[in-house]
């Protein structure tokens, strides 16, 4: 029997998984992208658990919400890679270091 | 709902959008930008015309109770209007100058506007949601604005991510609360809250996660990591926006969500933003001592500032309250008349960036040096600038409430703090000028100067006679609830 | 009244461990004995023709961006056509707001160029 | 016009002319510059007389101008109080700031800054006003912060000169300790009384006395913690012990600024500070020793270092700092009125010495070293003259100002039973002897003896200021003079005149507070027969024996030695032999006092105070800030890692500690 608690179990080993991703990740800035779906994912995991045993639809909507903001996101995400790329040739975690301290 | 109610609650964000778009397709069609910048302030006038026709002390919603104009509504909308509109007049000499004056500009910024409205005026978590992307969103595409320089667009990146794992945290939070309540709006998750066979340990996992979202989109530690370098990466105009008007997006994000929404675990989230503000006064205020660049120095102070509202909110009482908006639209107005100052003092080939690159002004330019004395004076919190006023009522509060030692801390803080903000007075007023003393660019116009000015000269002026701004902000804060 | 918190830290832990945990096992258990042949690319039996990761035109991304974006717009379409009788007029008009709103977008990419392949 | 209005104008009239020259001076006639501030001084020192003879005749003026803001239940206003001690003051400010307006005419005539210097001190004037003029702490602080900001920028008036700006920082930090006393101070009138207003806080002090306040986990007398943190903050401005470091050093300004502000009427603010607060202070016993003996060791301390300097300036610097011990040391011994009366007598003896050793500076051009002067009396006799009066009235020379104000303080401390008040009563009277050798050793360095600028060694340094060889020092014009006459006057006469009301009448009395207990002020009182009565009776005392063996080691060390040639031989062996006293002062006196001032100066000074206290601080958040700002180390991994840390730590804090 597959209960609520399975769910938000997987969601919050997802969610889990994506921070990971965000800061073990020193190579590639698709990756952290990704990670960052990924999270968005975890939420609409426990949104759409929870919508189906409260019995209540608005949960599913933010989904839908959740999904459409996820690509816009994502979106601006690819253009501001493209551009780090252009101004640094590289799209690697570790060579976008100019600002700090 | 009929239509016309509709309309009368929502016609100033409507005006908002269809102001953008508009904008959006004039700036492709005619390369007029000059009208553009004309199209922008009209709206902002229009749009202030109708937030002011509401009712300060009714509660109107809209949109099945997920939008709502109340007096907060109408206090951080119409401050709102007023600090873009300063920003678009700062701006544009300092744009045009790099060739970044653009349809571009004005529609992001609109459209970050109406994802600023749309937060003041969310009554839902949905809409809170949609509000805050689209600010953000916006946001991450003006700091990229000038896409040809790599900090900035190393700083959109930065941003980016961190602002999108902010609200991933802050969306995993409002799933809980889903789940917990059942509910979306605010109202409702607020009274089903009050039911005691809820599991507390559930709930505070779901407020931390709400929390640390808020607190990422003020830059509060230890969640301000982004904000020096943001600043720092941007264009200026952009970094002075990003400073200013969205704070007030923030702060209505709060209110709603802790004080309206989550107002029977006041307890605890009144623990947590004393904890931010402390460490963030107190971090903000050590580091921007070492700073050597003046936008990262006001990035620091920024942070620090934060800490005094948190500090404000953090009470929970209507006193609190009163005193952290008095204190945001003060801050908003000195963080203005900073990055004003900083891009009247830079010239075409180069930006004001190092602080010894104010050296000698209070001689070659002795008004320019005056206004920088006030501005920081009032950011130091020196009396009888404003910046007194807005940190003294803090302070006041706090000690109101009871909390004596979270005050200590503020006040000996901001000590530390006058530190550095004098520094930068001294370095204008006493230091040898440099060889590489900005002249102020043929670009910067009469109109910034004089607008400048009068900002500037108002932090005095209000610093004088600051009851009728408090009274506003006491008002404000007593119709919430 | 800490055993309820249990399942809480569990949640963390668990989260945490299926993180970490397959980068470590990977470490440890999997034999590192690397040579030429194995780090060399696999092409069907041939010598790599060139590089593996060579680089996609720019263009791909733009398009890609794009798309996804009017694409992810048809979720709000599905769940309107189905019920769309009983939303009425009201519910029309509104779709026809947020389809309008979308060509703006279309539009402005549009007269940037952004749709030009060349 | 109703009194309001009128005294509304006493502050703005400086304040207007601030404002007009700092921003159209540059624009104006060079003679504008100084005849709008000259005139509007004038105009606020006539009003201040005015307001002094309304409140001579007894109407003590107390009203609110406007509520400056209101919050919570706490009404914050802007307000005057005038009554005598008010008034007093305001004419002393106004006529040494009118006094030093004029004086800058010349001194700064080819300064490149000479508008904005006007405006400076045409500001310094208001902010003053403000502070004397309070009738609640508020706006007391508000005037102190700003005569504090005035002062930083006119230190550093020069800022291209390098110590100029280190003196400038060093004021300034020394400052913040004790502004943050004074704030904590006010923070806890504040939440006692629940009002700012002096009136009302005086009227409900009585409630305060016996209460108790918890800190660090031991109880502390709460009228104690209040008295302590006020005049911590009187420390800071008043540069009492160890709080001075930064009045020596803020000499590096223009003279005109060492007179009216590091002389005259600034750093006796913390006087009238603790004097106005007498209600409060006169309820500890504790408070008042420590006062006492804070100031016993600045007037006995502060005047041996000034022994030993040879920059003119910093020698009347370290005699300002003497002089405002024995300010201290009567606030100490609960004479207030006759701190006031020493405060009133030395701003004008004083700001002559300052505008004195100015005029000596502009005849040198602008060299300040004593060692390079000389015989100056036959060039500018009439800063001689005024030079000397001001001398003899800081030494306390029977029938000059200075004597009467000194000598009731001293007999105030004998009468004294407070704890300390023996130690006092040593540093009092050695302090005479002390102010007297460094006195004339002074101006017999400088007026008398040859003329030593003729045979320095010659520098090849275009930057270096002073007379060449051949060149002679002249007479300044008499923009400079008048001054100088015009505060000489005072300086001898005033203490004759108004020492009988200020020790007889009421005149101070009535506004200030004084336990029955505290007996040492009515017994100089009972003890006081008339001012030519007490100068010969002073013939027979200690201090007055004191300081004329001060006169004769300093004539001795100073006049005869230099002039060695010139002295007769036969006095000279007289002297040797006879007396003996030469020598021991030339072999053991001399170098003994001269190392224990180079060690005071140098470790307690340069190393504890300066290096440990305030550099220090200063470095360790310093330190601390170059820590804190390697955490943004500029890679977006580890900020997303502080993040979830962030959070981590809060959830932990919820799970572990917060909720069960």
């Amino acid at each position: 029997m597959v209960t609520l608690s399975h769910y938000l179990f997987l969601g919050g080993i997802l969610f889990s998984i994506s921070i990971l991703g965000i800061f073990l990740n020193r190579k590639n800035i698709i990756l952290i992208l990704m990670a960052i779906e990924l999270m968005l994912l975890a939420v609409n995991i426990n949104f759409i658990a929870f919508s189906h045993y409260l019995g209540d639809l608005s949960g599913q909507i933010f989904v839908f919400f959740i999904l459409t903001v996820a690509a816009a996101e994502s979106a601006i995400g690819l253009a501001i890679i493209i551009l780090i790329f252009r101004n640094y040739k590289s799209i690697n975690v570790a060579d976008v270091n100019r600002l700090k301290e | 709902m009929t239509l016309s109610t509709l309309l009368t609650i929502a016609v100033p964000e409507i005006i908002i959008l269809i102001a953008a778009m508009s904008v959006l397709l004039l700036g492709v069609f005619y390369k007029n930008t000059t009208s553009l910048f004309g199209i922008t302030q009209l709206t902002l006038l229009i749009a202030a015309y109708f937030t002011a026709q509401l009712p300060i002390d009714v509660k109107l919603t809209a949109f099945n109770e997920m939008f709502i104009a109340d007096s907060l509504s109408m206090f951080l909308k119409l401050l709102s209007y007023f600090a873009l509109s300063l920003v678009l007049i700062y701006s544009r000499s300092f744009l045009q100058s790099r060739n970044l004056h653009n349809g571009e500009f004005y529609a992001l910024t609109l459209f970050a506007l109406l994802g600023i409205n749309l937060i003041i005026s969310s009554y839902h978590l949905l809409s809170i949601y949609m509000g805050l992307e689209l600010l953000s969103l916006s946001l991450y595409t003006l700091v990229a604005f000038d896409r040809n320089r790599p900090e900035a667009t190393e700083a959109a990146m930065k941003y980016f991510v961190l602002g999108a794992v902010a609200s991933g945290f802050l969306l995993y939070g409002f799933s809980m609360l889903y789940g917990i309540t059942g509910s979306l709006q605010i109202a409702e998750i607020s009274s089903r809250l009050s039911d005691t066979s809820i599991n507390p340990v559930v709930l505070s996992f779901a407020l931390v996660f709400v929390v640390v979202g808020i607190a990422f989109k003020f830059g509060a530690a230890p969640f301000q990591l982004w904000v020096p370098d943001v600043y720092q990466g941007s264009a200026t105009p952009i970094t002075m926006f990003i400073g200013s008007v969205p704070k007030f997006a923030s702060v209505a994000m709060l209110i709603r969500l802790l004080f309206q929404g989550l107002d029977h675990m006041v307890l605890d989230w009144q623990a947590m933003l004393l904890i931010m503000a402390i460490v963030s006064m107190l971090f903000g205020n050590i580091t921007a001592i070492a700073q050597t660049k003046i936008k990262r120095l006001l990035a620091y102070s920024a942070i620090s500032h934060v800490g005094f509202m948190f500090l404000g909110l953090a009470t929970g009482t209507i006193t609190g309250i009163a005193s952290a908006l008095m204190y945001i639209a003060v801050y908003v107005l000195m963080t203005l008349a900073s990055f004003g100052l900083i891009i009247h003092l830079s010239n075409q080939g180069k930006e004001l960036d190092q602080i010894t690159d104010l050296s000698g002004l209070g001689k070659q330019k002795p008004w320019c040096a005056f206004l920088l004395l006030l501005i920081f004076l009032s950011l130091a919190g020196i009396p009888p600038t404003i910046g007194f006023y807005a940190k003294f009522s803090i302070i006041q509060a706090t000690i109101q409430f009871g909390w004596i030692w979270p005050a200590v801390i503020a006040v000996m803080s901001a000590l530390i703090g006058i530190f550095y903000y004098l520094r930068i007075i001294k370095v204008a007023y006493f230091d040898e000028p440099g060889k590489n003393l900005n002249q102020v660019s043929k670009s910067s116009n009469n109109e910034l100067s004089v607008t400048l000015s009068i900002n500037t000269i108002s932090l005095l002026i209000i610093g004088l006679f600051p009851s009728s701004l408090m009274d506003i902000a006491t008002l404000t804060s007593a119709l919430i609830f | 009244m800490l055993d309820s918190y249990f399942p809480v830290l569990l949640f963390i832990l668990v989260g945490l461990g299926v993180g970490i945990g397959p980068l470590v096992l990977g470490k440890i258990l999997a034999p590192h004995k690397p040579n030429d042949q194995k780090n060399s690319p696999y092409e069907c039996g041939f010598e790599a023709f060139e590089d593996a990761r060579m680089k996609f035109d720019v263009r791909y991304y733009l398009v890609a961006i794009l798309f996804i974006l009017f694409d992810l717009e048809i979720t709000f379409l599905f769940p309107w056509a189905v019920v769309l009788d009983s939303l009425g007029l009201q519910g029309f008009i509104v779709m026809m707001i947020f389809l309008g709103i979308l060509v703006v977008g279309f539009i402005y990419e549009w007269k940037k160029g952004a749709l030009d392949w060349e | 016009m109703t009194l309001m209005k009128l005294y509304t104008l006493i502050p703005m009239m400086p304040l207007i002319a601030s404002i007009v020259i700092g921003l159209f001076g540059r624009q104006l006639p060079k003679v504008f510059s100084h005849l709008i501030p000259i005139v509007l001084v004038l105009g606020s020192f006539l009003l201040s007389l005015y307001a002094l003879y309304i409140s001579y005749h007894g109407y003590v003026f107390n009203e609110n101008l406007f509520r400056w803001m209101t919050v919570g239940q706490y009404d914050l206003n802007i307000g005057f109080m005038v009554d005598n001690l008010t008034a007093l003051m305001m004419s002393v400010v106004t006529f040494v700031s009118l006094m030093v307006h004029i004086y800058t005419i010349e001194y700064m005539e080819n300064d490149p800054g000479y508008s904005r210097f006007f405006s400076f001190i045409s500001l310094f004037t208001f902010a003053m006003l403000m502070l004397v003029m309070s009738n609640n702490f508020l706006q007391l602080f508000f005037g102190w912060e700003a005569v504090g900001l005035v002062s930083y920028l006119l230190i550093g008036f020069w800022y291209k000169k390098p110590t100029a700006i280190h003196a400038n920082m060093k004021a300034f930090l020394v400052n913040r300790v004790g502004d943050f006393g004074f704030l904590l101070g006010i923070a806890l009138i504040m939440f006692y009384f629940g009002t700012l207003d002096y009136k009302e806080v005086f009227s409900r002090v009585d409630t305060l006395a016996g209460q108790e306040f918890m800190l660090m986990g031991s109880s502390v007398s709460l009228v104690t913690l209040i008295s302590i943190l006020l005049f911590i903050g009187a420390m800071g401005k008043s540069a009492q012990v160890p709080l001075h470091v930064w009045l020596p050093d803020s000499m590096e300004g223009p003279t005109p600024i060492s007179a009216l502000i590091h002389a005259a009427t600034m750093v006796t603010a913390g006087i009238f500070l603790v004097t106005r607060v007498s209600p409060i202070v006169e309820l500890s016993n504790t408070a008042l020793s420590l006062i006492l003996i804070v100031g016993s060791i600045t007037a006995l301390f502060m005047g041996i270092l000034g022994i030993f300097q040879n920059d003119i300036k910093r020698v009347v610097a370290y005699s300002t700092l003497s002089q405002l011990g024995y300010m201290t040391i009567a606030l100490g011994v609960s004479s207030y009125s006759l701190a006031m009366f020493h405060l009133f007598t030395h701003a004008f003896f004083k700001a002559l010495l300052f505008l004195g050793a100015g005029s000596v500076i502009i005849g040198m051009h602008h060299d300040q070293n004593i060692m390079n002067m000389g015989n100056l009396k036959k060039y500018m006799p009439i800063t001689w003259i005024t030079f000397l009066l001001a001398t003899l009235a800081l030494v306390g020379m029977p029938f000059f100002s200075g004597f009467y104000s000194k000598e009731s303080i001293i007999e105030a401390v004998k009468y004294s039973e407070i704890v300390g008040s023996s130690f006092a009563y040593f540093a009092a009277v050695f302090g005479v002897f002390i102010t007297s050798l460094y006195s004339f050793r002074l101006y017999f360095i400088v007026f008398h003896g040859e003329e030593r600028w003729r045979n320095k060694p010659i520098s090849h340094n275009h930057h270096d200021h002073g007379l060449t060889t051949n060149q002679s020092p002249h007479e300044t014009t008499w923009v400079v003079i008048m001054p100088l006459i015009l505060l000489a006057i005072p300086s001898v006469l005033i203490g004759f005149f108004t020492i009988e009301p200020i020790i007889k009448s009421s005149f101070l009395l009535k506004d200030i507070f004084i336990l029955n207990s505290h007996l040492a002020l009515s017994q100089v009182t009972e003890h006081f027969h008339g001012p030519i009565n007490m100068a010969l009776h002073a013939l027979a005392t200690l201090p007055f024996w004191l300081m004329v063996l001060g006169f004769i080691v300093a004539y001795l060390l100073y006049y005869k030695n230099i002039n060695f040639i010139k002295t007769p031989k036969i006095l000279k062996k007289v002297m040797d032999h006879k007396y003996g006293f030469d020598n021991f002062n030339e072999y053991i006196l001399a170098p003994l006092t001269i190392r224990l001032g180079n060690v005071l100066w140098k470790y307690m000074d340069i190393k504890i105070i300066d290096n440990f206290f305030v550099n220090g601080s200063a470095k360790t958040i310093n330190l601390f800030s170059h820590i804190t700002k390697k955490i943004q180390t500029g890679f977006i991994s580890q900020y997303a890692f502080v993040m979830v840390i962030g959070l981590l730590l809060f959830i932990s804090y919820f799970i572990l500690g917060g909720k069960s």
